[in-house]
């Protein structure tokens, strides 16, 4: 009986303390006409060997591929340390640390994620992770609707958030009634024009940071506009670009109150979209409003440092139908590796992939753009994603270098019908010159409508 | 010591580092950061180092016996691991096209497939990413039914006050008012008041089943016909779907949807808090609404079904569509456990509970319901031994931490005094089971004998006592 | 710099401490002239990234292939749990045990390890490993001469053990002029006659079961015909085999006196040849002869059980030129590694392991003997090999099976000319009823000389 | 408890089992065993928690400084050990043709040119598994040189009396006699002692350098000499190349044999007793008598040459031709040092050394050879100590375990009493070596005021001090 460790002399045993003539008998209590004959359509069980070879041969079919897509979830180069040292039982198979004094690991190291965070966004609180930006996007709002003194139920959102990130956010908070306003881009920059922010009162303005477009906002501009409306401003960062780009906490005079974002980049795979984690840090004064486990600092009875959750006044177990949030369960193993990933890279290795990343992207965009009729969307800077035009069917010119080995990007006319045109795409630190010239010799050839005879083979 | 207490400046991991190019001299100054960010200065070294020391002070299901109620610590077999965490299927973009993706997606397929199969379903979605985010799916999907029968009166879930903190925080996220219904003498849902509150506001019902109590709720078909009379759809909290898998399924109890917790009953890790994953399975009427995305096969094609196919879908749950990993976990546990291996969970998940429930009981503690089954886990009250040594559960479960073993779930559900909900699972042997029998028939004698000593527990741990108060007054979040 | 923590500051501090003006002055004992100017044929350090971006490209180009090659290493299952425990840095990351009280984990490990040899080969007492199944064997040479009460320096080893280790083992003792004479083997059947035992004093008979071809020798005769000559027998056998073929122990009526094996299967992955671990036990008797390292249980200062290396006296770093062996490091975590696998499998699933083996090969033997021309090349049992006669170019079809990405199995031809059409096969618990058809069906197009188009690509 | 203990009739670890199938009835009844082998009947999750809490029993790297002398117990990255795991690289079989393993056999290729570079001979084998199986490979490859030209009146090695034990037991092994020589008051070989030693017996020398006292042969160029002119050939024992690596190469010094302890010098895991791996180096005289396999490349294309290819050789050391698995672990850690980092290995492990002799010294510790510079390593000898409380080095070193380090290696090198052999390694920090001089610091003066205290330890260790004289006389090797 795979994971079950009775023997037939312990079965029985068991039953004569329990007084049950078998174990059919422990569901006695269950309507008779409500028990289930058995599960016919579920195969039998397999070995270990069975289910592994099955397992390593779906995987072989995938392959890999030579991927600039971006668009929200990053490849990078992950220490081969993070996930030998997280996957270890005692994190693993620990739960939420409810024991603190049985879980000052995972507690100690919550507080240091949470560190980790502060510093990175500049702000003064972090939680222990929501699960992935797009709900970590919901839950700001929700949080900004909460601490806002307006008692507004309006928050600004910019076209240029992720498409997916408004839709997840926009479905967890209809139903509470708060309306989600969207801020149309300028189409030069792919930026967001504070000439273009709506008049009339909102609880909060969202500020991505870079954009979806890979493109640098006026983080400045759009949060002292903000402030100086009575809004509560919401950065929406990629946690890679924060060892360059200004921190949210400085941002204009008073800083972004709430910063959120997907912890993917930060040791996380890709893993087909998770899991993946979000990421969330405020003001001090805010820290009553926050949704999710918060891990504190404190003394044991001895007087020695140690670690427990706290302000769980705030959370579902306690407060139940008046909580910040109905979350329990995290992404804590996710948060576990993207500590060991901070603490691995440190703030220089940190900046380093930054500037690789950037870096890489700049050096694609160069290379595609002198391809004859391919130009770049949106002037103006941008951290490791762009965005180019190419004239010509997307989704076909993609097609044909997925068939070279090549993921070429994203097409971004699948949320921007005045794109159809563009595509996304992202070369992180883990690409080589030659990847670039690979992606940008066959973007030519496809383009100009060349042959080439055997497909290249990245894919095996 | 901290991990920042290591830190140097100029200390790195440097193989770690990409090669190093020149500042970004095309950005703006003004966007750019001043300063580097605080994070460490450490090398490889003192990483691992510091945090294998720090996960010794776990405790865990691979280290010790774990029964803490409602939580389902089970043994977590590696391969599900290994497996998941193959090259290709790391590395897959979650924006790649479906054909990058068929091996992976015909798993997903697979699983969801046992899934609607195990929970008697006529559809599920896995794209919730957490059991409370399974229960915000299907509460939307309530009001997403009735809003579009233009059924907008319905303004209160009902809700048994037994209930995990989640479903009264999940509708209140859904918008919903709470209404609680108390449990009667044996742990069953009162139907009297059942009756009393349902009506044409009632939008439906949430019901854990076994419930919070450990109890199998033994009227649950008049239960769910009950609130259908009124107009209300019915929600299955499945946190306890190990006490019944492969015995009895939520879909042939009428309900209209069902969560499930994979790192509960598929085994998939805990992790420190998650990720877990809660898939959501629904009713026929209830398919329209489900959340995006979900893998659909076309003649042996495999993708995930999108806006475009499911236009009335309460819409997506997160960026990418699920935790992926961790259904690949479940799709390994599921396909090793097989159509007998999943029957055989419940079975003896009740079996550990019910001999442990006994056990328990010839050692002179106190069940909270000792004239009902246990189904996979069960609840001690110690009250008695609060009122005659001051002792209460929560330092008994301190002091259980001295022996090796993880504490029960203390305080909930909340209301049976000082109690401790203990949940073995069915990857306990006997012999493990025996000693924490004698362990807390221990903690019981010296409780009588010494009571000081054991509150003051735990005595043997890298933290002694440690000051929630303290934490929660002076707040300390971040190092400084 | 690359695993070293060093700062500038740090370095100033040290050497201000020694008093050294930099480090360069650290080397000033060494000769001028020898010192080394660069080391100008090494390339330049890389990243953890670039390295292992390397690495995945070489194992690509590898790829996997269906093999039925056993010749004295096996493709088994290895449960996952095996080296995600045995890599655990406590386990892979200390050393020897020395000092015993901060090495209770590994001692314990080795002499649960120590018991599982001894119950597996019914002998009394065991070490903690040798290099491999070769190297065992010639320590086991070694070690019979030594405990030979006859002082002869002359060992019998049939011609069907394993034709690399009666390599090893001569390459071993030949330096201490010691003759190794080598028994024929019946054509007909593969195994060793007593009948064609020398004449002669000899110190020790190896008798290896199964054989190199596979066969399973008359264990029990080619004993009792070693004892009633005052020779030594030592047993040479597969480990998984033990599960289900009589213990050496029990062979005749005192039992084989030294047992040595290569321990690969029990949990070592294949990897091109290594690291594996050779196993010895023996009996009571001879265990001040035996060499390696050897954990005994004893009590610590209260009284409690532990384990410390024990009868370190045998040992070159104490007996210095008078060792027993030179051996020093063995094979630690492969012994872990071992120790985790049986105790995974237990006595019923190594006994499967070796039904299953032994069922896929004779399913395998029977399917390859209906083409035409191929026969059993032995008569008699075998366990989970044997070999077939193919009347035709062996290498040339095992090329060709190759290139359906099918290993065949080895060419006995490289070690016995007279077996030169002969093909040594294995099929494991891991081959499927598909597997043994698909070698069948392939072989049988190849030597009927049909053309198939595309290759098959479980090669990948 | 044993895993044994752990044990019941019938209980497995089902998922491990294949299917299964009939007894093996084709079989003669008198080949079979009649009984089950008594391994543990055990789950798996006994075994995952069992040999996890097992682990936790360890020092290691990963958990403790550990500067055993002699052992080089340095970070070992864990990208090693992930891409020696690749599973292409794991399923390969040894036997399998050339061209289904370019991929891998480039890389064994590169390190096998890389190891030539570092030591500067004429050619390398990877063969060897350990450090005492690359010393019989040299050996071996003396006396095969010897044999050659029919100079068999060669019967002696000379080894210093500081050697590790390895080196007389390995002549031994070749069938030489050894011949002791002293060393002088500085650590140096007696040079006047190897003149009168060498002569027409001499097979050849042994020599290890930096020394086993921590120090480097200044005369290392005449002692070749003296050997060299004396017929005999010389081995450079590598065990300590950490101390000189791209710094000095034996090559150089004008040896004629040298093994590596990749193990040590290049980071492979120590694995709780090996696996190591002993390449030897040889110059141009011993090229045809090296052990096979080793790689060729011909025209772009490797393969491990064999008996075809070199019959001189002094034939194999195993069945398949090294331990590939650590070998690829030394190729992936000598790529990311690179030649850069290959000479920083050096320069930091003897600024290490020589800081922490330095502050040990103003500690008030005696250093065996305080006139000298420290290699990677020196010696602190304890004799006063032990003179004035009775307090060993032994007791020393269980005393440190206390404290959370790793103790020196004891009672090596021989010539030296109540030694304590110091072997920082480059990857600890200055704050690790800092705490470690505060440790023996309060350790000493522990001894001084509580001699019986230090005697007792350790005190907070899984186990107490063990009987090792018990454990010899009444051997208990396994389990009944």
């Amino acid at each position: 009986m795979p994971f079950i460790p009775h023997t037939e002399q312990d079965v029985a045993e068991m039953l004569a303390s329990i007084g049950a003539p078998d174990i059919e008998a422990l569901f006695d209590e269950i309507p008779a006409g409500l028990r289930c004959a058995g599960l016919a359509g579920i195969p039998a069980g397999e070995s270990e060997m069975a289910v592994t070879r099955r397992a390593h041969e779906l995987a072989a079919q995938d392959g890999f591929y030579l991927s600039f897509i971006g668009a929200g979830a990053y490849e990078h180069h992950i220490p081969a340390a993070v996930w030998q040292l997280a996957t270890r039982g005692e994190f693993y198979t620990a739960y939420t640390p409810y024991q603190a004094e049985a879980s000052q690991g995972t507690l100690q190291l919550i507080y240091e994620y949470q560190t980790m965070i502060t510093r990175l966004t500049g702000l003064d609180v972090a939680n222990a992770s929501l699960y992935d930006g797009a709900t970590a996007l919901g839950e700001a709002v929700l949080m900004a609707v909460r601490a806002s003194r307006t008692g507004l139920r309006r928050v600004l959102v910019p076209a240029t958030v992720h498409p997916r990130y408004r839709a997840v956010a926009q479905a967890m908070v209809k139903n509470q009634g708060i309306e989600m306003v969207t801020v149309p881009y300028d189409p030069d920059t792919g930026t967001t024009r504070v000439a273009d922010l709506p008049d009339g009162p909102a609880a909060a303005l969202v500020v991505p940071q870079p954009n979806f477009f890979g493109a640098l906002e006026a983080v400045d501009a759009l949060t002292a506009w903000a402030h100086e409306h009575g809004m509560l401003a919401i950065a929406l960062a990629n946690p890679t670009s924060l060892a360059l780009l200004k921190a949210p906490g400085s941002w204009a005079e008073k800083g972004a109150d709430i910063c959120v974002g997907d912890g993917q980049p930060l040791g996380v795979p890709l893993a087909s979209g998770g899991p993946h984690f979000g990421f969330m840090a405020c003001r001090q004064a805010l820290v009553r409003q926050m949704p999710g486990r918060i891990v504190g600092a404190t003394v044991d009875k001895d007087g020695r440092r140690g670690y427990v959750l706290t302000l769980q006044a705030r959370e579902q177990h306690i407060r139940r139908a008046k909580a910040t949030s109905n979350i329990c369960s995290n992404q804590g193993l996710m948060v576990t590796a993207a500590t060991l990933y901070m603490a691995l890279l440190g703030p220089r290795g940190l900046r380093d992939v930054a500037l690789a990343s950037h870096a890489n992207t700049r050096a694609l965009a160069d290379a595609l753009t002198v391809i004859p009729n391919v130009r770049r969307a949106f002037a103006g800077p941008f951290f490791h994603e762009a965005a180019i035009r190419i004239g010509g069917n997307v989704e076909e010119v993609l097609r044909a270098l997925r068939a070279q080995g090549i993921l070429g990007g994203y097409a971004l006319g699948r949320d921007y019908p005045d794109l159809a045109d563009a595509i996304l795409f992202c070369a992180t630190e883990t690409k080589t010159e030659a990847d670039l010239q690979r992606y940008a010799h066959q973007l030519e050839r496809i383009l100009s409508k060349r042959r080439e005879a055997p497909p290249c083979a990245y894919k095996s | 010591m901290l991990i920042f207490e290591h830190s140097r400046a100029g200390r790195r991991a440097a193989a770690q580092a990409p090669r190093a190019v020149a500042a970004a001299d095309d950005l703006p100054a003004e966007l750019l950061r001043a300063d580097a960010p605080g994070l460490p200065e450490v090398s490889e070294l003192d990483v691992v180092r510091h945090y294998t020391a720090l996960s010794q002070k776990n405790f865990a299901i691979d280290t010790q016996f774990y029964p803490l109620g409602s939580c389902t610590m089970k043994y977590n077999p590696r391969a599900c691991n290994s497996l998941a965490m193959l090259p290709q299927f790391l590395a897959r973009h979650p924006l790649a096209d479906a054909d990058t993706g068929q091996g992976f997606l015909s798993a997903m397929h697979d699983l969801q497939a046992m899934l609607k199969e195990v929970t008697g379903m006529a559809a599920v979605s896995m794209a919730p990413m957490a059991g409370a985010h399974g229960e915000f799916a299907g509460v939307a999907m309530i009001r997403a039914y009735h809003d579009a029968r233009g059924d907008t009166a319905r303004t209160e879930i009902i809700v048994p006050d037994a209930a995990h903190g989640t479903n009264p925080a999940t509708a209140t996220m859904c918008g919903y008012a709470v209404r609680e219904i108390p449990t009667d003498r044996d742990g069953n849902v009162d139907l009297d008041a059942l009756r009393a509150a349902v009506g044409p506001k009632t939008a439906g019902l949430m019901l854990t089943n076994p419930s919070t109590l450990g109890v199998f709720e033994k009227t649950i078909v008049e239960i769910q016909k009950i609130v259908h009379q009124a107009g209300g759809l019915t929600y299955y909290d499945g946190a306890n779907l190990n006490a019944i898998l492969g015995r009895v399924r939520p879909g042939d109890m009428g309900f209209d949807v069902i969560h499930m917790n994979l790192h509960k009953t598929f085994s998939t890790p805990h992790g420190g808090g998650g990720p877990g994953a809660g898939p959501v399975g629904v009713s026929e009427r209830l398919v329209p609404y489900l959340p995006i995305p979900y893998v659909v096969e076309e003649r042996g094609f495999y993708r995930l079904a999108g806006e475009a196919d499911c236009p009335a879908s309460i819409g997506r749950m997160s960026a990418f569509g699920g935790n992926m990993g961790v259904l690949l976990r479940a799709w390994v546990y599921a396909r090793m456990l097989g159509r007998e291996g999943m029957r055989r969970v419940a079975d003896y998940a009740a079996l550990n509970a019910n001999y442990l429930a006994a056990e328990l009981r010839k050692a002179g503690f106190d069940l909270a319901f000792p004239a009902r089954r246990a189904s996979h886990e069960f609840i001690v009250t110690l009250k008695p031994l609060k009122d005659s040594t001051g002792v209460s559960a929560m330092d008994f479960a301190k002091r259980l931490l001295d022996y090796g073993f993880h504490a029960p779930t203390t305080y909930f559900p909340l209301l049976v005094p000082e109690c401790l909900l203990i949940e073995p699972t069915e990857t306990e042997s006997k012999a493990t089971l025996d000693a924490f029998v004698a362990a807390m028939a221990k903690v019981k004698a010296e409780a009588e004998s010494d009571p000081e000593w054991v509150k003051g527990a735990p005595h043997t741990l890298p933290a002694k006592r440690l000051d929630d108060v303290k934490a929660a007054r002076e707040l300390d979040l971040a190092w400084k």
